[in-house]
């Protein structure tokens, strides 16, 4: 049991940490965010350089090969300066659908991502899917040795700038039924493929995609055509892990700015802050911070869990402390700030925004308590 | 104790209700259960329909355009409107100014100003709060100094709501820099296309811009706008954010949106369900009806204390109120971002070919960062603690 | 619309009041529970004396043909003293069930009720019923002109000093079926009555009961036989009116209790109550206060309701809000108190109790939630 | 970074459990999980079989007594205890005098008290707390004044966990009348059978009598127990105080509460079905399961922190350990009344005859007014939110 990072775990934090702190200001990240597509090719090269790009992926298959901690460490990292770049979507999604793939796909997706020279999008959600990761109405029809694809996603993270998509689509069965899902790799410029792009709540971007009879080859499925969900399931726990550590990255940095504006700002004569319903407020989020940071060490723990049901009940889990703790410490901020936090020009508004974003990705707190409680509960 | 409307109460709902639906413009009403902003033009169109029917200023005594309605009847009136929904009225008018003109300015004031902000000819905003004042209003720094027969001004304002539209402001400003704090303060009406007045709008979290900040450069202002006594401004801001109070705990826009969550909740599916029939979600969306109800009843309580024992100071136990009426609200925007689920992400801007009908997520979120104004403005929950802890229960 | 009491309403309050802060204080409350049967026939008769065993019956009944806010108005000032005396029991649910029964019923025990020399208790509760009032094993079954009752009763208030047992029994159908209730009146010395007698939690008693083959005749039937579920409903609502009224005044006091001794206790040299965490808790404890007041208005008020599913739906959203708040306010006034709070020397820790049993008697905050949401809310 | 324990840990787990299982009187483990107090004799057996095992002090330094364990295996010691359930150590002796003993005490004092408190020979209790004092200890009011070899102490203790069974008492006391505040207090150790010592029990609100006041009255000590230098005492509290929030999350005990609770909801009937199948029962729990989750990975945090850094000072962070570790016991305390329901409200006074096997309602109602008193003792959870403003985040 030791919670302490190693030594090139540090190294890591300190390369991420000194990379943003030089290259992702507030005032600089809005000129990101103003750039085509939304966010900084200049930083994704920077990110590639640096090795983060290729942090996850086996040696073989010119990655680092490195563990969950470490993409833990890059995401708090991201979470704490608000990141806009396609790392999500990219690396932790594209990435776990791709180093679940065969040797070929690797070999032809890989590099791309690891040189940042292509990005990738997961298209998922449905309209009316809500949370259900098996809830899918879009068709792939077999069609010659490949597929054809027909049907409506929705909010793609990144899916206006990524260069490959990644598209779960029923294969077989009804709307809901968990047999009959297959995964599909989409080049984003197939013919048929319709992408509206659109600005978030927390400053990224993301798109809805219409397939209309979008033919693609047998390379394109990734594993079993027709038993796909588990693949899909274990996509997404990876990124239910990445944005709990991201939220906590997010957390930390939303104490720290309203714990340094409460001693700052003065009223009737004195620092805010030495008001106890303040203190208490403050002490409560963090509190909610360290509970959550508990959790999110325990949902990277369990990144490598081969009991999948187990991995997906304690993801589960830390996504209900994240959720809640994310909920707790943005409005918490919001309120120590005062007007102030409800405004553009403080960074408490920003982090706020992206803490309920997250609340929203992937299942919100709700979702997941009654998975856990359908579970039986986490207790051993 | 009879705790129920009698028989002209109700007829008198029936008939403001039917007014509302019949005379709002159906387009301006989607907007509002939608959660859509408002133009300028709803609003003052809105507030014209109302003065034309002789109900822009209910609460105003008779001689000024007031109707005379007992406390039960403003009740019902102000509740109605929010439950069509309809545009609620600009307060800095009707509920602030206004009532501080006829209450406290000379029969010029009253003459030329009174009708103008009953029919919206004015469009006015407040210039109370400053970048270092917050909950310390008091400490105000923006001075007015004589000059001849006129005042010139020098300062900066915030949080000044709508200031874009404004064609007036009243103002607080310190006329005495010797006295102390409360004292020294003076209530200046300035007419808002006076040279060396700058307004800088300030974006909110929500993308939307509904608050400015106003500078004031040597702006020369006429001494007669100078509301009452000078340095005795203090009092009438007083006066004035009593007032405030009003109706603050919103429970008639509430049931609106009570409505429309159940409304959205049995179209949004959750499985092969509507997300309504979720045992869980109905049961918290039962749990702040039930918070609701429990607040209309203790409004109703303050209402007809008042009705009956007559207005006097504000009751310090209306601090509920403000608690309460605000948590609600914030409850009921976090319950709809839960019903919009993933589509609480897209962002869309006003304008933007997604803002328009059929496009029922993309306010939610906005209106869930918005509304956590609520609970900061207007005294914050924190102050309305120390109100009930220091004025009710002698701590 | 109008708050006010009237002023025959101000009477009665003051004349209760008055009577309570004569004969109910803290050591003299312990005295009349050391008493034979747990509580005081002294009080009793003063009760009887000023009428207020006869407040909720017509006159015709020999009563004094009062409304439910008078009611209200005792119960109110019986939470304050944290009164033992079995007026809910009496009054309120046997009061309740007679108000309905024939007018040879009435006429046989409402005298004895009113000059307070009868008492009456509600069995109703069974080991698996929890809080469904309909879910009834206790068998009556038709013998001759009357019945034979049979089965086990639990957690009867006063259940062990009432002269007449009112009991839920049922005539036909399965154990949780509407139809086939019926409502009897059992004398308490009837041949195959046992009756095991105990303290409760707070302070005051209760019985477990079983009915071998208890013989009762036609005149023991409220109402229908096979139909008597309604009125139970009917009555247990009025015993939740009263509770929410008890509860509102046993929350007023522990409020003025726990202010009374932040403002006195001294501690770092000066009174705690100026601490602002506490004086936040105190605020919020008058809040809860406050809108559980506002519900028991509305309780009282739906009393007279006509339509029977709105008043069910009214009292249970009231039930919910006293639960709630009862809760809040009686750990509040323990957590203000600090050490003493958690000790008999103190009133606090007695309004805590009480507050908590109002809680779990005739359904707890969820049980009624649950109802309320399943009729679909309570917005107009 | 290793979340996981390692084969050697886990394998101590196992030992540790097996010896629990099997060397504990399973009436003793069933009074535990069913709520009921234990007595005197089964706290002493029990210490005296951890003893004769080598494991009654496992934290003390080994020459001692103590074991030598991690850290991590100290915790997995404390959390068995605590899941078995077995009665937890009582605190006064060996967490509590014993250190204090040891670290402060003279080679006279070691050899005497040491042996006697791990084979619990000595029944000990603590004199801190005074009716005037609470959270703010220091202005204890008891004084012992020297006359020739002794100390006359008089004065008054309260909140003495099981005075009524102790045969030794730690005091603090005011030896400098003139010392500023903490200065001037001295740390004695007195002989409960001294003459002038009265203990009157104080019931508390579930009808127990666990605590007690204590009165002295011109007790006559020998100088010789006196613990360190005089006017020091104030110090050594603080290092014992320190010791005390060792595991005061009690994760282990809160595991067996659930186990409990699940039980018992798999018993108690809702309408047709076990109230365990109800899913907002379910889902409330899995709540609690999901924050007692986080709290036992930051307990393990602040576990791991320690065997690798040392122990220092106490890590103030720990203040959470602290809230979340007595939120999350009255929650469980309120599920339990929860599933109780109706028979929540007999109430069943020790050695009743229904306080016994099969009457499992009875001590619920109890324990959930009994639990009041953790967020309460041991720095209040408001001094907690106080510690942690000032010393974790600087305000």
């Amino acid at each position: 049991m030791d919670f302490d990072l190693s030594e090139e775990q540090r190294l890591l934090k300190d390369s991420v940490d000194g990379l943003l702190k030089a290259s992702y200001d507030f005032e600089t990240r809005k000129k990101y965010r103003a750039e085509k597509g939304g966010w900084s090719k200049d930083v994704w090269g920077k990110f590639a350089e640096q090795g983060l790009l290729g942090l996850p992926f086996s040696e073989d298959d010119g990655g680092f090969g490195a563990g969950p901690i470490e993409t833990m460490i890059v995401m708090e990292a991201l979470g704490r300066n608000l990141v806009v770049e396609p790392y999500l979507d990219t690396v932790v999604l594209g990435g776990g659908v791709l180093r679940r793939a065969s040797a070929e796909q690797r070999a032809a997706h890989l590099p791309g991502i690891i040189d940042g020279s292509k990005t990738m999008a997961f298209a998922q959600v449905e309209r009316d899917s809500r949370y259900d990761l098996g809830d899918i109405k879009t068709s792939a029809k077999k069609s010659g040795a490949g597929y054809t694809l027909s049907g409506e996603k929705f909010v793609v993270g990144h899916g206006d700038t990524a260069d490959t998509l990644i598209v779960t689509a029923r294969t077989a069965g009804g709307q809901r039924d968990a047999k009959g899902v297959g995964v599909f790799l989409v080049p984003a410029n197939a013919k048929g493929v319709d992408i509206h792009g659109y600005e978030t709540q927390d400053g990224s971007r993301a798109a809805d995609i219409k397939l209309n009879n979008v033919e693609v080859g047998a390379d394109a499925v990734i594993g079993d055509a027709d038993n796909g969900l588990s693949l899909v399931n274990q996509v997404a726990d990876d990124a239910r892990i990445a944005l709990c550590a991201e939220a906590v990255g997010a957390m930390e940095e939303a104490l720290k700015v309203s714990v340094e504006y409460i001693k700052e700002r003065k009223q009737f004569g004195v620092a805010i802050g030495s008001f106890q319903a303040l203190q208490h407020r403050a002490a409560d989020m963090f509190t909610a911070l360290e509970t959550a940071r508990s959790m999110s060490f325990l949902a990277s723990m369990a990144s490598s869990f081969t009991d999948l049901d187990e991995r997906a009940k304690t993801v589960a889990a830390a996504k209900v402390q994240i959720g809640r703790s994310a909920r707790f410490v943005g409005q918490g901020g919001v309120q120590l700030h005062g007007g102030v936090g409800v405004t553009m020009e403080y960074r408490i508004g920003h982090y706020f925004k992206r803490l309920t974003m997250i609340e929203q990705q992937f299942g919100d707190a709700d979702f997941h308590l009654r998975r856990v409680a359908q579970a039986g509960g986490i207790t051993e | 104790m009879d705790l129920s409307f009698n028989p002209e109460e109700v007829a008198f709902r029936e008939e403001v209700r039917t007014f509302f639906r019949e005379s709002l413009d159906p387009v301006v009403r989607k907007k509002l259960q939608e959660g859509h902003h408002t133009s300028k033009d709803d609003l003052v169109n809105w507030q014209r329909t109302l003065n034309k029917k002789g109900w822009a200023v209910p609460h105003w005594p008779t001689e000024y355009g007031g109707t005379g309605w007992s406390a039960a009847k403003q009740y019902i009136f102000l509740e109605e409107l929010q439950k069509t929904p309809a545009p609620p009225p600009l307060p800095f008018g009707v509920n602030m100014v206004g009532p501080v003109i006829y209450t406290f300015g000379n029969e010029q004031q009253k003459k030329h100003f009174l009708p103008r902000i009953a029919n919206m000819d004015d469009w006015w905003c407040q210039g109370f709060s400053e970048p270092g004042s917050g909950s310390d209003l008091a400490s105000l720094k923006t001075t007015a100094k004589k000059k001849g027969d006129t005042w010139i001004v020098n300062g900066q304002k915030t949080w000044t709501t709508l200031a874009q539209h404004a064609d007036w402001i009243f103002c607080l400003c310190r006329t005495d820099p010797d006295a102390k704090k409360q004292s020294g303060i003076s209530f200046i009406l300035i007419d808002m296309k006076s040279k060396g007045i700058t307004v800088r709008p300030i974006q909110t979290i929500d993308g939307g811009v509904e608050v400015n900040e106003v500078f004031f450069d040597d702006v020369v202002v006429p001494a007669e706008n100078i509301v009452g006594e000078e340095n005795k401004g203090w009092d009438y801001a007083k006066f004035l954010l009593g007032n405030e109070r009003v109706n603050i705990a919103r429970v008639g826009m509430s049931k609106e949106r009570i409505r429309r969550i159940k409304e959205l909740a049995g179209m949004v599916m959750s499985g092969d369900k509507p997300l309504i029939e979720d045992p869980q979600f109905r049961q918290k969306l039962a749990a702040t009806e039930i918070e609701l109800k429990a607040l209309e009843l203790t409004q109703m309580r303050v209402v007809a204390a008042e009705g009956k024992h007559g207005k006097g100071k504000p009751d310090p136990a209306s601090s509920i109120l403000k608690i309460k009426g605000s948590e609600i609200q914030q409850t009921l925007t976090e319950l709809l971002l839960e019903v919009t689920g993933p589509f609480a992400l897209p962002f869309a801007p006003e304008g933007d070919g997604r803002n328009e009908e059929g496009d029922w997520a993309s306010p939610i979120a906005p209106g869930y960062f918005n509304y956590r104004k609520v609970s900061i403005y207007g005294g914050s929950n924190e102050i309305q603690r120390n109100i009930i802890a220091k004025a009710v229960l002698g701590l």
